[in-house]
């Protein structure tokens, strides 16, 4: 009965101080120079890390805490930002979505974090959004995702559907001559949602008609795929040149891949287009039944540019791995992460609203040869490449597109984003601003929804 | 023991022993009736054909081997197996088969385990309180209180069994003879019609082999008591009339005198007794 | 004798409801005081951050007193119980999807976002009255409680018992996680309910409607406890120790057992709806993920390490692993599961009645060497 | 303008031959032209196939000639590349072959000096290369210096479709059986006749039938009424699409005939009868999915069986040692690389020993003292699932590891041309019925399989008959846990091998074993195989993800009717 007495006393103000020591340690390990130690006297400026580092979405997510941090580190070596040190503070939501939201919290109310780079899942980015409205943070999410989103507090520097999805099946119809699509996905709201763009967008750019398209959806780690498998066979034993397009996420893959070469289904019959397969996805799979099927990213492993050859190599000798790979997610924290630091030199301050305003328009180099700007509505600018899995487990890029393409939070496939646009710019400063009502906040979708209930 | 004493002189008349008015028509003989019950196991017939008949107030022992189906017998009574075929009747109004267990109970067929068992994590008293006969449905139980009317039929019954002073301890730390005569205590809680009784004096000593079979014997007359036993002195000190199953029906019954003196049973019974013993 | 059931001898603690509930409301009062009158940056001001933290331990605690209340006193382990507090969660959210109203990122009057932009063109029936608080809040309780009547009246009835219906909660959670996935369901998916702005008018992102969030949740868990309390010390609460550790040795004195186990398996349900109630507003967002069973079988290591069948106990281990988990995932990630995983080990192997059991036996060596013997009865 | 599919659009290109746009899309399908030039290149190779000395000596390779051949090659547009390896596939170098197969594989590359090399190896950041002209290696080169001649789906299709031509006529019966399958649907009136000849020379039957139908889809296209009885009883989906296609008689313009009723009519009748026998082809399919799921479900649940049904122990990280057999597999592989079969084969055993450690490390430290409180067993080997898998996690990687599959797991055997059944299932369809008749034996026919019965029947009086129990729970609970390392064994030829691994199987391996009935290794077996059908029946008709809810519903619906499952162990009731 005592128990109760001596289990409330919590350390109130101490949670963080474990943190903080693990962070400071790893930063005076990598700021070396007087200089910067001398600057590193003053206040450092604090970078959130919200990925991550334990369950299931570990896999993905730890090395982009560590992409994060060798950034962090680089940076720190040229001097830091403003004459300030980084500091990396590093917390785990344990691959928990509520726990996302409390350590956003974290970061932003008891360790008053400048900006946060994470997440990775769109529940999770979903369940911290509300914390960063609240609280004025900033937010970097590097993932492709499925857009009809844009918060003021939050920058996406992964693929929206357009930068992703749409190009593949375009090139997959010019390229490859296709004409029956199976889209396959994990039965969550990335692949509901670009499956249903690329629904509308097939048979309304394209004319395919509904037959043409077949939609299978499969729960998370799905690992039978017989059936499955034998039925795209059959879908694409109808005379008709067939693709699949996979939005099957994470642990499915491997499976659902075997499970096609054993069938028999190679990327000369019937290619497979991937959106959340990339080199370390790959690293998991024998690659050589895998050789011709298909992704659709922003950025390769493979990508032929000195910039690109220095990041990897900065990357093997920051984890020590010579087997280390990089992937497109981690490109996206390269580019938020050096814009941000663009829009905190050229606002003079990590505010956080001084850096929204200062980082819309801010360009930097991608990794691919080109740039990439950061749009008024919050997404960015990329080349989308279309690779070939090889049998050493990277991809071939065989197209890209000519230029970069625009982030599009509301896509215009969607009957109900249709109508929306995002800018964040003075004076409109809206997310989802109705270009048909001319008012911010919400399509027709409510004016009809209104006529349909006064029915 | 003088509790005894004066239980059995029968010049005082406790609570429990008032028969309870029970809805058991017994106005045609027997109080229990088992005809042709079969039951098998994956093809063994634990019980073959048995017929038996409790008479009214009888006192009657079972014996038998180990494995001639004296506990499964008790099992159908008690709605706990179903069997493969025939009949049980209780009374002549009521078909057991088509009861349930608690059903089966709250018609007034009290059990006694082979194994001693009572709720070791309640206390004496409490086990005795659960077991009292009163409204047994869910909200009744709940508003359920112990006033001094309960409280004065527990104590009495402490007393019968000789537990009054372990009232408050958990029943768990009993001794195992304790045990056998909490759990015929609150076998007497529920006050009964028919008493099942398995093995009540596996685990007593002498002294309390003696006292068990005053109780037994001064409940019969007004209750009907069945006794499974393999202590045959036991047995022997309590027996009106005994009936010895075998392989699952009955292989004799009359007197301890004249079923001793049945070759069939000797051959059958002793020879296995010696049988186990030897192992 | 059985010395596995031997530690469960003395289940009902004495004084420990007054004690629990006096330290529940000091500790209730110092957080609030901390919170309000203290200026922030003051080393003993308690920030909105560890407000709502602690407001989530408590409901997480109110769940194992649920859980604590069929496992501890009715033998019953279920490892479904996610599935209850999940379903409260749930009834929450769609009230507070409800009550973002149009300002939704699509501004629809009715339909929450992630139905707008899945091609919903109507609410589905079962969205139906959770716009309005009673109803809402009334479902909180009956949607898991129906859930538990109905699971529990098939299981009970054809007495599914021990390992068995250990194995099918788990079952049921399971297929519920499976199908909240499925988009077809309506309740949003993987990204479940989220986005909420205000609960009975109150603004839900601001410190103020957290505090009241965390007192609700204090009061609640008062309540259940007592309510878990009052059942426990009764005539029911001895038939089902009973019925825990003698099932047929109760069905042969005339208690209907599967009747008593319906009925504490559904009070159990529905505490956990309301703990998964309070939940939700706090954390912000309620998935799928809260019906995986490793989260059930979590709650039951929380009861178990607290001490089995003492709902103080419960409420002690809630706190304490979800306080270790805070701690721990923040400062070393990698080590949580091994500390988890151990936690169950050692708990079950060496310190089966749990942190309660341990101070219980010092209560009790005193008590005894005071050579006092506390004979009490049950009537108390 | 519309094309019958199969031929594309290329065919038409052929003969239109005009159409700039048509040629754009030429080089990206299957097409005719491309067959003729690679019969073309059959010709050159075919030789030197058959003669090798004499086809050498008679085209004197010109290097010079070869470099131009290549830097063709070396340009960004596909469809240009694609008229560089038709260049090639003309030339008369002996090398050619050599070159479109590196092509194939992506090993063509150039380096920076110019020169064009082929990798020998390309993993890691440096690669041995050799000189394409020459031969020569060249040592390592950083992929720095090399630049790739990269191919899409569409030159992969035509350099495999040239190379099968040529293997029409090679020696190797194998070979010209691929190429026949290819040719299915793809004879135009090019090959035809070339074909026809083909055929009367064609010593092997099965791949003289196959080219009997490919070109009795191209006599049907244009509309001959006997090509028919050719393709009939065939169920390959390409005689089905040429034969709907007919029946429908919409293809246009392929001849006159074509909407010819009589034709139409004897396809219609023809196709019915494929139909129907591809509804009982399906229904095996549908069959062997099941099973072969099962299986699966049957493997990972069996170790679960004995430790659950026979000791009464509820084994929360059977799982884990499923995971550990998994990455047994995997160590193996690494210890023995480039022998991926042998090292597979070796996993079985080694799998088994290192989950049998594992579990008697188990039995040891936790659940021995955790003798008869079934519930707690739960918990603490919980606590152990979580460890184990950090541990992993820690130890090895949270990312999933590869585990190579064996040439001869990979792939699939034809029943006919619509059932084939993946190998990699069978094997391990057939593992699991093995694994299944071993522990039968074991449990019926050996000492400690008696002395298991025993203890599970009666613990006290099998110690009194000098039964050493301790010892027989820990080999009781080592061969669960075994049976549960050879079942990752198998797994790892599945599904990933990673830290979760465990987790995805054991609620499936719980729910088989209580379905079938605690303690019957015959339940197991039942239920597994049942359950495995159950699913695999309903996931066309409800989706995958409705099928496994309502498998689940369905136990516990079950488990309401029989409480002890399929096979209870029937008895007198214990009591208490």
């Amino acid at each position: 009965m005592n128990a109760s007495r001596r289990i409330m006393p919590f350390p109130l103000r101490t949670l963080s101080s474990p943190l903080r020591c693990g962070a400071a340690a790893l930063i005076s390990a990598v700021a070396l120079g007087a200089a910067s130690q001398a600057l590193a006297q003053e206040d450092p400026i604090k970078v959130g890390i919200l990925h991550s580092l334990s369950g299931t979405m570990a896999i993905s997510e730890s090395t982009l805490k560590d992409t994060v941090e060798m950034l962090i580190a680089q940076q720190n070596e040229q001097g830091g930002l403003l004459g300030r040190q980084l500091e990396a503070v590093v917390v785990d939501p344990a691959s928990n979505w509520p726990l996302f939201a409390e350590r956003a919290r974290e970061l932003l109310e008891q360790h008053q974090v400048d900006v946060v780079f994470g997440n990775w899942t769109s529940v999770s980015r979903k369940a911290v959004l509300p914390v960063f409205e609240e609280l004025n943070g900033l937010l970097f999410y590097p993932v492709q995702y499925e857009g009809e989103e844009s918060s003021e507090n939050v920058f996406y520097t992964g693929a929206a559907p357009n930068q992703q999805a749409i190009p593949a099946v375009d090139y997959l119809i010019n390229e490859m001559g296709i004409e029956r699509f199976a889209l396959l996905g994990t039965d969550y709201v990335y692949p509901r949602t670009t499956n249903r763009i690329l629904e509308a967008y097939l048979k309304e750019e394209h004319g395919v008609a509904d037959d043409d398209i077949m939609i299978n959806y499969t729960p998370f780690g799905h690992s039978d795929w017989q059936n499955i498998v034998a039925e795209v066979r059959r879908f694409g034993s109808e005379g008709k040149p067939t693709a699949v397009v996979s939005t099957i996420n994470g642990d499915a893959n491997v499976p659902f891949y075997r499970e096609l070469g054993n069938q028999g289904v190679d990327a000369g019959d019937i290619p497979v287009i991937a959106f959340s397969v990339g080199e370390q996805e790959l690293t998991g799979v024998d690659t050589a039944p895998l050789v011709g099927h298909l992704a659709a990213w922003n950025y390769f492993m493979s990508v032929d540019t000195d910039a690109n050859y220095d990041f990897i190599d900065a990357w093997i000798e920051w984890t020590g791995d010579e087997e280390a790979v990089t992937n497109d997610p981690m490109e996206a924290h390269y580019i938020g992460f050096n814009m941000w630091a663009e829009a905190v030199r050229k606002a003079g301050t990590t505010d956080p609203d001084a850096i929204k305003d200062a980082i819309i328009g801010v360009v930097v180099p991608n990794l691919s040869g080109s740039y990439a700007a950061m749009m008024p509505n919050h997404h960015i600018t990329k080349p989308v490449l279309i690779g070939e899995i090889q049998d050493n487990g990277q991809f071939d890029i065989v197209w890209q597109t000519p230029s970069t393409v625009a982030g599009d939070a509301w896509s215009d496939y969607l009957p109900g984003s249709r109508d929306l646009m995002a800018d964040w710019q003075a004076p409109m400063r809206c997310g989802n601003f109705n270009v048909a009502t001319g008012r911010c906040g919400g399509s027709t979708a409510a004016e009809e929804a209104e006529a349909a209930l006064a029915e | 023991m003088s509790i005894l004493r004066s239980l059995a002189s029968r010049d005082r008349v406790f609570d429990f022993l008032v028969p309870v008015e029970s809805p058991v028509d017994v106005r045609h003989g027997p109080i229990l009736y088992l005809e042709d019950v079969t039951v098998s196991f994956d093809g063994f017939k634990a019980i073959n054909d048995l017929n038996l008949t409790i008479d009214d107030g009888e006192l009657r022992c079972i014996i038998g081997p180990n494995g001639a189906g004296k506990t499964t017998m008790m099992d159908i009574i008690t709605g706990k197996t179903r069997p493969d075929s025939g009949q049980v009747w209780f009374g002549s109004r009521h078909d057991l088969l088509t009861l349930n267990e608690p059903e089966i109970a709250s018609l007034g067929i009290g059990r006694k385990f082979q194994k001693p068992t009572v709720f070791e994590a309640l206390t004496v008293f409490e086990n005795l309180e659960l077991a009292m006969a009163a409204d047994k449905r869910i909200l009744p139980t709940l508003t359920a209180r112990i006033n001094g009317e309960i409280r004065d039929r527990i104590d009495e019954m402490l007393d019968v069994i000789g537990l009054k002073a372990l009232h408050g301890r958990p029943a768990g730390i009993l001794s195992h003879g304790q045990k056998q005569w909490l759990e015929i205590g609150m076998l007497l809680m529920q006050r009964p019609r028919l008493l099942l009784v398995d093995e009540p004096v596996a685990g007593m000593t002498e002294q309390e082999m003696e006292r068990t079979a005053e109780l037994l014997t001064g409940l019969a007359g007004k209750q009907s008591v069945v006794v499974v036993e393999h202590d045959m002195g036991f047995v022997r000190s309590i027996a009106r009339k005994v009936t010895v199953l075998h392989q699952g029906s009955v292989l004799a019954e009359g007197s301890m005198d004249q079923v001793s003196s049945d070759p069939r049973v000797v051959e059958v019974y002793l020879g296995a007794e010696a049988e186990e013993e030897a192992v | 004798m059985d010395s596995s059931r031997l530690w469960l001898l003395r289940p009902f603690g004495e004084r420990s409801t007054l004690i629990f509930l006096g330290v529940l409301l000091a500790a209730m009062t110092l957080v609030t005081l901390l919170h309000v009158a203290v200026p922030p940056g003051h080393p003993l001001y308690v920030s909105a951050y560890t407000v709502n933290l602690f407001g989530k331990y408590l409901s997480y605690a109110l769940l194992a007193v649920a859980v604590d209340l069929v496992w501890g006193y009715l033998g019953i382990l279920s490892l479904g119980h996610g599935a209850f507090f999940a379903l409260g969660g749930y009834a929450m959210g769609m009230y507070l999807m409800r009550q973002i109203g149009d300002r939704g990122v699509y501004g629809h009057p009715v339909l929450p976002d992630f139905m707008v932009f899945l091609n919903w063109d109507s609410l589905p029936w079962y969205w139906y009255g959770f716009d309005m608080a009673w109803f809402a809040f009334l479902m909180v309780l009956l949607v898991p409680g129906a859930l538990a009547l109905v699971f529990g009246f098939l299981a009970f009835r054809s007495r599914v018992t021990g390992v068995y219906l250990s194995i099918i909660t788990q079952a049921l959670t399971f297929a519920l996680m499976l199908a909240f996935f499925r988009n077809e369901m309506g309740f949003g998916g993987n990204n479940g309910l989220t986005d909420f702005r205000e609960i009975l008018g109150f603004n839900l992102r601001s410190s103020e409607t957290r505090l009241g969030l965390f007192l609700a949740t204090g009061v609640a868990l008062a309540l259940g406890y007592v309510l878990c309390r009052a059942i426990v010390t009764s005539k029911l609460g001895r038939v089902c120790v009973a019925t825990r550790d003698a099932e047929a040795r109760t069905r042969f004195l005339g208690y209907r057992v599967e009747r008593f186990q319906l009925f504490v398996f559904t009070v159990s349900a529905m505490l956990a709806g309301l703990a998964g109630a309070l939940y939700v507003p706090q954390v912000g967002i309620i998935n799928p993920s809260e019906f995986s069973p490793l989260f059930s079988i979590e709650i039951v290591l929380w009861v178990a390490l607290g001490g089995r069948a003492t709902l103080y106990g419960a409420v002690i281990g809630a706190i304490l692993v979800n306080y270790a988990k805070t701690v721990f995932t923040g400062a070393m990630p990698d080590a949580w599961l091994f500390a988890l995983g151990g936690l169950f080990v050692l708990v079950t192997v060496f310190l089966p009645k749990g942190v309660a059991g341990l101070l219980a036996l010092r209560l009790r060596r005193r008590r005894d060497a005071d050579g006092s013997f506390s004979g009490k009865e049950a009537s108390a | 303008m519309r094309y019958p599919p199969m031929l594309g659009p290329a065919t038409a290109g052929a003969r239109a031959g005009t159409d700039a746009a048509e040629d754009e899309r030429t080089s990206h399908s299957r097409g005719s032209w491309l067959l003729a030039l690679a019969l073309s290149l059959a010709l050159v190779l075919g030789l030197s196939i058959t003669t090798p000395a004499a086809a050498q000596d008679s085209t004197p390779d010109d290097d010079a000639a070869a470099m131009t051949l290549l830097e063709a090659l070396d340009v960004d547009s596909f469809p240009t590349k694609g008229e560089a390896i038709d260049a090639i596939v003309h030339s008369d170098d002996s090398r050619a072959r050599d070159w479109l197969q590196a092509l194939l594989d992506g090993r063509l590359q150039r380096a920076g000096d110019g020169r064009f090399v082929v990798v020998l190896d390309n993993t890691g950041r440096d690669w041995p290369v050799q000189d394409a002209l020459s031969g020569e290696p060249l040592g390592q080169m950083s992929r720095r210096e090399l630049d790739r001649i990269g191919i899409n789906n569409a030159l992969r299709n035509q350099l495999r479709s040239a190379i099968a031509v040529v293997d029409l006529y090679a020696a190797d019966v194998g070979l010209r059986r691929a190429s026949a399958e290819r040719l299915l649907g793809e004879v135009d009136s090019d090959l035809a006749g070339p074909l026809a000849e083909v055929i009367e020379e064609e010593p092997d039957a099965r791949v003289r039938e196959r080219l009997v139908q490919a070109l009795a889809i191209y006599r049907l296209e244009q509309g001959e009424l006997q090509a028919i009885d050719d393709l009939r009883g065939s169920l390959h989906p390409r005689v089905r699409v040429a034969l709907a296609r007919a029946a429908s008689g919409t293809v246009e313009s392929r001849a006159a005939n074509g909407d010819d009723p009589i034709v139409a009519d004897a396809a219609r009748e023809a196709l019915n009868s494929i139909e129907q026998m591809l509804k009982l082809n399906r229904a095996a399919e549908t069959l062997y999915f099941g099973l072969s799921l099962g299986s699966v479900l049957v493997l990972a649940a069996i170790g679960l069986a004995i430790t659950f049904g026979v000791m009464g122990v509820i084994n929360m990280a059977h799982g884990e040692l499923i995971m550990l057999g998994a990455y047994t597999t995997w160590a193996m592989q690494q210890l023995l690389p480039g022998q991926p079969g042998l090292a597979l084969i070796l996993a079985i055993p080694a799998g088994f020993l290192v989950a049998a450690l594992a579990g008697i490390a188990i039995e040891r430290g936790v659940i021995q003292f955790l003798k008869g409180r079934p519930l707690e067993t739960l918990l603490a080997t919980f606590g152990i699932s979580l460890i184990l898998q950090q541990l992993v996690r820690t130890g090895i990687s949270p990312l999933n590891r590869t585990v190579i599959t064996p040439e001869w797991m990979s792939g699939s055997i034809a029943v006919n041309d619509a059932l084939s059944l993946t190998l990699n299932r069978m094997y391990v369809l057939g593992f699991a019925l093995v694994v299944f008749a071993v522990l039968m034996l074991i449990m019926r026919r050996t000492r400690l399989g008696l002395e298991v019965r025993a203890v599970t029947q009666n613990r006290a009086m099998a110690r009194s008959m000098g039964i050493r129990a301790t010892r027989v729970d820990i080999m009781t609970f080592a061969l669960g846990s075994g049976v549960a390392g050879l079942a990752g064994v198998a797994l790892s030829q599945l599904t990933n091998v990673g830290p979760n691994l465990g987790q995805n199987y054991i609620i499936d391996s719980f729910m088989v074993v209580v379905f079938g009935g605690v303690g019957n290794l015959w339940g197991t077996l039942v239920a597994g195989l049942s359950l495995g059908v159950i699913n695999q029946v309903l996931e066309p008709w409800a989706g995958a993800v409705m099928a496994k809810i309502i498998v689940l519903v369905f136990i516990i619906l079950f488990i309401q009717k029989r409480p002890r499952g399929l096979f209870p162990q029937k008895g007198r009731a214990a009591e208490g």
